[in-house]
């Protein structure tokens, strides 16, 4: 009597049916375990090795599968509108954070160490882990923290518009250079060198897109979490 | 006796029945709770098993990360395909979430609710 | 001419607004409908050039992402691009007198709405489908809560829970294919579907099924949408039953035709499809308020067409692309007529048109509800007759009188709203509306008749398109 | 004569329309009606949308008239009946309005699965295959087809138990568009009727049933009316259902299309008639009409002339027609069946009576009514050539047998005999109509002259008060006119009543607020809350995996 | 040893990921969210796949949980 009080009838049938699906997924997912067959990851990692960098993660989110990437850069693009379509409000509202004296210094020493970590990521993102989006969120994490700390600093709005509008229609531009090119959209024209492989400047339109991507990313995200701070204060 | 854990056969089994967990923990916040960021997170929740459903199943034990060295060499890397994919849909989810709890501040700004179920103004 | 540009430009456009924004108020809105306008050349540029074409990106498929441009994407593509130059036509007209907030918004989502669906109809990868499945999704939601009023949040935040749910059972369906198939281009899947164990394929089907039934709109899944079509505003709504689920519409069916070419399933989704189209006008007979009265009739339209996919034959496919045109026009006719009517009269309770003083847009309601009733001589009835008739080849009279009763209590509801129109003598002032908007609806209710006293003119594309669709090209 | 336009048409569907004789007999029917008509058009002030609406309304049954399949058929089927909502709309109010399309879609729709019942097994939709498609259906279909297809017909009919719709639609529309849909309208049923079941299945004794229940219950319902278009309207659902009684059987018909013009014709002249009366005094209800004779002696004449045909009286064409009715009944035995057809044409002289004594006769009801005239000729020229046509039929009842032979051959059926044109053969019987015509006419002759001398010695009432009214002085709050309760008594009648208490109404409302209420289940279900409807979500997912797993 | 690895960590992975859905206050649920986050981070680097670790620990855990934390100081604990 007491379970049955104390558990409301959806949370005693969302528990069963979720269960019960999940017994199922199991059931049939280890009865039918994968083999070990040709995928089309070992194709893209030949192909990687003739035309691509040293990490083919960023080869194949950046080129390969380019195309995927410009979407999520377009979804990232229509959500960071969203969320200042709702939260944006002409009247002025700084930041009324209270931050004390430790987060003042500890952001005061951090950010370079962040900035610099970013952009690194950013940057070799194409030899190493990492690339455009982390190294992106890196960089704004690093202003939000900043912005946290100082209440006097804001980033200018007109800067964040500018810099994502440069980023996305670089990224487009890139991608309509490769159909006018070579016809073939988003086409890697600037015919990477297999000698260069693992060097900085490697991999034709390869890293300098990660880092459009970066650009990209960061200043989206800088806007969201900075329209949701600013709208988070004026309760 | 570790040893036993370390084939790939019980590896592959540990991964689907613990990502299948953790989906059964997302679906059973999804259906069971009330508050709206308890929705997304279960939501959240859900993604990151299925994420770690798709890793899991395609790496190999003996396979390196896919970070080449020199040009011309291919084999014992992990398959990349899913790393880009799954980079891609990470970044997709949050951009979703970041929308979502716009709208649910917004709505809560007018109504006064973050509870999904009393979102029914519109019974007609 | 590539069809990349059907997703590029748009995206091209939605990144360079802020540059647009300085050359003034406008310069948005017209460099908008002039794209609009030239991918739509572009379509018919293509239709008549070439009608097939591959077109890469970045690397050759089967490891890279392609374009397929076939008749029937085209078809699609062309429905979407000619809906979105309509309603932005309609729109500059509109917003002289009532213009959204942040209009530079409005139009990129619009834009991205459009490129995403042309994106899910073209593209032939399935992780591509899954993010164009996202950017619709996204844009989707933020439409519906444009407005900011308490409604539309409500609708939005219902939508956007909706179809992140959704999105789960996509990406897991896609990471099953990759983990037993090992690729993702549509061709290699199709090739190696049949081949995988069954206990997989049924759960690969059913998950690709919940995740696009929520986006199709069919029974058990589709609760959100009268919400959704309610709490958004009226002008968007012929953009959600215009062009979004028809684009999930085409997608979900390009992939069960793909994958399951010998219609194992085809049975149970007749069933689901009838099922929805009655259990959708049943609950639309209560309705009083109009946008969420028209929602149900989306249900129904949709799962009519869910039905005739569902059949799997030429013929049946033929029938739903005729319903396809013709439920968008209609819808489209419906909804910008209903935004003139919720702007004079602020109300959308059906009495409103009780009062509806202009015979002009009493008529053009009347046309397209008789066309998505099917009645003889307007386009709806095309289809519905298509439909029917295949179903009635195959013997199928249980869903026949299902689809029939759904018709008749679907008469009952448009009747009573067709009885407020023209019986009620208690009138407001004349309704004043504009030349443009009065073209424009013209056209759409000519379009209704042309094609349902001429359905011949289209039949043969169609009938091409259907068999392209059914055979399954990727 | 053939028109195949299988050019037009998509999906392999072959349509095709056809001249044939009996197509050409129900298109003559329609012509008549909307030639007069027409006469009476410019005394309204009607909205040029009626117009266009008529046009497309009679296109439509010219549509249904020829064509030659099944699809064809019912594309003009439904937009007749869209149409008529439409004309219908001009007057009718919303309640009634709303019932009557409910009715016409379920019709409609009806038919439509019947048609595609037809079509899955020969995938044709021409007539010319429909019996082999009948015979090839199973037992089961094919009586599902059969109560399909009737049920759209009697819908279309008013059938006793479908009529629902129709008494109350006939009351408030139009006055010319009530003359049209008695006249034209409801005779696209029998034209279905014949079309899609006589031709198609043997004769069926359940519909010759139900045919004759239909005369006999409309008559005792018309009875107790007060309103003149409701009386009428009833009147039609009783002739209609000696149409589909003769129907029923085999070799009727030739009854069944000789009635059908008469129908059509004295249907016309007696709306047509009301409608000058309406037009006149602006009133339709027998309490409050009466005494018109002297104010509107040639529609008192013409009204005469319509209510003999109407009962079936020789010598007029209403005879003739009757005439093979029965005959046919006799030759197929069912005198039981007969014996119900006279015994309702006998009773029709109750509400017949009160045709014409509770508008012409008796007390003007009110002052008003002192003020009428005789209406114009646009209202009295059709009637003139109604008229003129149910006498010449009276007189000559075989003159238009020659033209029923060539139907009835073209449909492989039994001729009637002609000899000449004043004689009407049937099996059991022939009577001359000019013999007959010449001995009442003598005696009619004879009547009036007697009438007329006697009367010009009775006192006649200056005052419409001036009348003895037990001792009490009248006045315009007493109801003189006898019309106002006329037939109430026949209610005592223990199976009178019953049939005229009860209604179909009672059941329609409760379906409808039983559907209402299975309606709002669903509606609730649509507007749920959002965890609800993901648990039916899982829970859908659940069943189709365990389902299809197993 | 990898395996046992990759079995704990799935364990408290779901340990956590069920605390964090019970859990009634938001905030605690919140942070719980944030283990979970980093539990699959561990997870993905054991998988051999660095750069969906970092993405997940970047984005994932982190500008997620961040972007719930900010939301709920606005909308409160209160369902």
């Amino acid at each position: 009597m007491s379970i049955k009080r104390s558990l409301s009838t959806l949370t005693l049938s969302g528990f069963t049916l979720s269960a019960l699906l999940i017994l199922s997924f199991i059931n049939i997912l280890l009865q039918n375990v994968a083999t070990n067959i040709e995928r089309a990851g070992d194709g893209l990692l030949k192909l990687n090795s003739s035309e691509g960098v040293a990490n083919v993660v960023t080869t194949v989110v950046v080129y390969f599968r380019g195309f995927d990437t410009l979407g999520e850069i377009a979804v990232l693009f229509i959500a960071s509108l969203g969320v200042g379509l709702m939260l944006e409000r002409n009247t002025e509202c700084t930041i009324k954070v209270q931050s004390n004296f430790m987060l003042q210094s500890a952001s005061k020493l951090l950010f370079p160490i962040i900035i610099i970590f970013g952009l690194y990521v950013m940057i070799y993102g194409h030899l190493s882990p990492g690339g455009g989006f982390q190294g992106g969120v890196l960089v704004a994490s690093a202003v939000l923290l900043l912005l946290i700390s100082n209440k006097d600093l804001e980033v200018p709005h007109a800067v964040i518009s500018a810099l994502e509008t440069l980023a996305g229609v670089s990224y487009v531009l890139i991608g309509l250079m490769g159909l006018l090119l070579s016809d073939v959209f988003l086409f890697n024209f600037l015919s990477p060198n297999i000698a260069d492989f693992g060097l900085l400047l490697s991999g034709g339109i390869i890293p300098i897109v990660y880092i459009i991507v970066g650009i990209k990313v960061g200043s989206e995200m800088g806007f969201i979490v900075q329209n949701l701070l600013k709208r988070s204060d004026d309760v | 006796m570790f040893e036993f854990f370390n084939s790939p056969e019980v590896i592959n089994i540990i991964v689907i029945i613990g990502s299948m967990l953790l989906f059964f923990v997302g679906l059973f916040g999804l259906l069971t709770q009330k508050h709206i960021i308890k929705i997304f997170m279960s939501i959240a929740i859900m993604e990151t098993a299925v994420y770690l459903f798709f890793i899991g199943s395609l790496f190999k034990l003996d396979a390196i990360a896919p970070i080449m060295k020199v040009a011309d060499d291919t084999s014992k890397f992990n398959d990349p395909i899913p790393h880009a994919m799954i980079l891609t849909a990470i970044v997709i989810a949050m951009a979703v979430f970041a929308l979502g709890v716009s709208f649910a501040i917004e709505y809560y700004k007018l109504s006064g609710k973050t509870n999904i179920d009393t979102m029914n103004e519109m019974r007609h | 001419m590539s069809s990349v540009l059907f997703v590029a430009l748009p995206l091209l456009f939605g990144f360079s607004t802020p540059i647009l924004g300085y050359f003034g108020k406008n310069a948005v809105a017209y460099v908008s409908t002039l794209m609009q306008l030239f991918l739509l050349y572009l379509g018919f540029d293509l239709l008549l050039n070439e009608g097939f074409s591959i077109e890469l990106i970045s690397i050759a498929p089967p490891l890279g992402i392609s374009f397929v441009v076939t008749k029937v994407s085209l078809l699609f593509v062309l429905l979407f691009t000619s809906v979105m130059t309509l309603f932005s036509l309609y729109y500059l007209s509109y917003r002289s007198e009532k213009p959204y907030r942040d209009e530079s918004k409005f139009f990129i989502l619009i834009n991205m709405l459009l490129a995403a669906s042309i994106g899910l109809v073209l593209s032939s990868d399935i992780f591509n489908i899954y993010v164009f499945f996202e950017i619709a999704g996204i844009s989707a939601y933020i439409l519906s809560a444009y407005e900011k009023s308490s409604s539309a949040l409500e609708a939005g935040i219902k939508y956007l829970i909706t179809g992140a749910v959704a999105s789960i059972f996509l990406i897991f369906a896609i990471v099953l294919i990759y983990i037993y198939i090992g690729s993702l281009n549509l061709g290699i899947i199709a090739q190696h579907f049949e081949l995988l164990p069954f206990q997989i394929k049924l759960l690969i089907s059913i998950l690709l099924l919940i995740g696009f039934g929520f986006k199709v709109e069919i029974f058990p899944l589709n609760f959100w949408v009268s919400d959704v079509y309610q709490g958004s505003s009226t002008l968007v709504n012929a953009l959600f039953s215009a062009i979004v689920v028809k684009a999930y519409l085409f997608v979900f069916f390009h992939l069960l035709y793909l994958f399951l070419p010998h219609g194992e399933f085809s049975l149970f989704l007749i069933y689901l499809g009838a099922f929805s189209m009655l259990a959708a006008e049943v609950a639309g007979l209560r309705q009083s308020h109009l946008k969420r009265l028209f929602a149900y009739s989306s249900l129904g339209q949709v799962a009519l067409v869910f039905t005739a996919f569902a059949l799997q034959n030429t013929q049946a496919i033929q029938a739903a692309l005729f319903i396809v045109l013709a439920h968008s026009v209609a819808k489209m006719g419906i909804f910008f007529a209903l935004a003139l009517i919720e702007k004079e009269h602020e109300s959308m309770e059906s009495e409103t048109l009780k009062s509806l003083n202009s015979p002009f847009l009493r008529v053009i309601l009347l046309i397209s509800m008789l066309s998505l009733l099917g009645i003889p001589l307007f386009a709806g009835f095309v289809g519905k007759l298509l439909v029917l008739k295949s179903l009635a080849l195959e013997g199928m009279l249980p869903i026949i009188m299902m689809i029939i009763l759904a018709s008749l209590i679907e008469a009952v509801y448009y009747f009573k709203l067709a009885g407020y129109m023209f019986t009620s003598d208690k009138r407001r002032d004349v309704l004043k509306v504009t030349w443009a908007h009065k073209t424009i609806l013209a056209f759409l209710s000519l379009l209704l008749l042309i094609i349902g006293m001429a359905p011949f003119l289209l039949s043969e594309y169609l009938f091409e398109a259907s068999k392209l669709m059914l055979g399954g090209v990727s | 004569m053939m028109i195949n336009l299988s050019n037009y048409a998509l999906g392999h569907i072959v349509l095709a329309l056809e001249m044939s004789h009996l197509a050409n007999f129900f298109a003559v029917l329609i012509l008549l009606s909307m030639g007069t008509l027409l006469f009476l058009v410019k005394n309204y002030a009607l909205p040029k949308s009626f117009y266009a609406l008529s046009a497309l309304l009679s296109t439509s049954l010219f549509l249904i008239v020829y064509a030659a399949d099944y699809l064809l058929f019912f594309i003009g089927w439904e937009v007749m009946s869209i149409t008529t909502y439409f004309l219908l709309s001009f007057s009718v109010s919303q309640k009634t309005l709303h019932k009557y399309i409910i009715f016409a879609m379920s019709s409609a729709l009806a038919l439509f699965i019947a048609i595609l019942m037809i079509y899955s097994t020969q995938q044709s939709f021409l007539y010319s295959d429909a019996r082999e498609s009948f015979e090839l259906m199973g037992e089961f279909q094919g009586v599902f087809f059969l109560v399909l297809i009737l049920f759209a017909i009697f819908v279309k009919l008013g059938v006793i138990g479908f009529h629902y719709w129709l008494v109350d639609a006939y009351e408030e529309a139009h006055d010319i568009f009530t003359a049209f849909l008695s006249a034209v309208l409801s005779k696209m049923g029998v034209y279905a009727l014949i079309i899609l079941v006589v031709k198609v299945t043997q004769p069926m004794l359940a519909l010759a049933i139900i045919g004759v229940m239909t005369s006999i219950i409309a008559t005792f319902k018309a009875i107790q009316e007060d309103s003149v278009k409701r009386v009428l309207a009833y009147s039609s659902i009783a002739q209609l259902g000696y149409i589909v009684t003769v129907l029923g059987v085999a070799d009727g018909m030739s009854g069944a299309l000789y009635h059908s013009l008469i129908h059509t014709a004295v249907k016309l002249l007696l709306f047509i008639n009301i409608a000058g009366v309406i037009y006149m005094t602006g009133r339709d209800k027998f309490s409050q009409l009466g005494g018109l004779i002297y104010k509107m002696p040639q529609s008192f004449v013409l009204l005469l002339i319509g209510i003999i045909v109407l009962a079936g009286m020789p010598p007029l064409g209403g005879f003739s027609s009757k005439f093979l009715i029965y005959s046919a009944l006799l030759d197929t035995k069912y005198l039981l069946l007969l014996s119900g057809v006279m015994f309702s044409s006998a009773s029709a002289f109750l509400y017949i009576y009160k045709l014409i004594y509770g508008v012409y006769l008796g007390h003007p009801s009110h002052k008003k009514l002192e003020s009428a005239k005789e209406v114009s000729l646009s209202f009295l020229l059709p009637q003139y050539l109604l008229a003129f046509i149910l006498i010449t039929l009276g007189t000559f009842p075989a003159l238009i047998v020659p033209y029923i032979n060539e139907i009835l051959l073209e449909s492989s059926l039994t001729t009637l005999s002609f000899t000449h044109a004043g004689e009407l053969i049937s099996a059991f019987a022939q009577f001359n109509g000019l013999i007959v015509m010449s001995a009442f006419g003598t005696i009619f002759v004879l009547v009036v002259i007697f009438f007329v001398s006697t009367r010009s010695k009775a006192k006649e009432a200056k005052n419409r008060f001036d009348i003895a009214y037990c001792g009490e002085e009248p006045d315009e709050s007493t109801h003189l006119h006898y019309g106002y309760s006329m037939g109430k008594e026949l209610a005592r009648v223990g199976i009178l009543r019953a049939i005229i208490k009860n209604s179909s109404s009672h059941f329609y409302e409760y379906l409808g607020k039983q559907t209402l209420s299975f309606a709002e289940l669903f509606r609730k279900i649509y507007s749920g809350k959002l965890s609800v409807n993901f648990n039916i979500a899982i829970l859908f997912l659940l069943l189709l995996l365990w389902g299809s797993l197993r | 040893m990898i395996g046992l690895i990759i079995l704990g960590t799935f364990i408290t992975v779901i340990i956590i990921a069920f605390s964090a859905v019970i859990e009634k206050r938001v905030s605690h649920s919140i942070i719980l969210f944030m283990g979970v986050g980093l539990g699959s981070v561990v997870l993905f680097f054991v998988f051999k796949a660095p750069d969906v670790a970092l993405t997940e620990a970047v984005i994932g855990s982190g500008i997620s949980s961040l972007i719930f934390l900010m939301a709920l100081k606005h909308l409160g604990e209160k369902a």
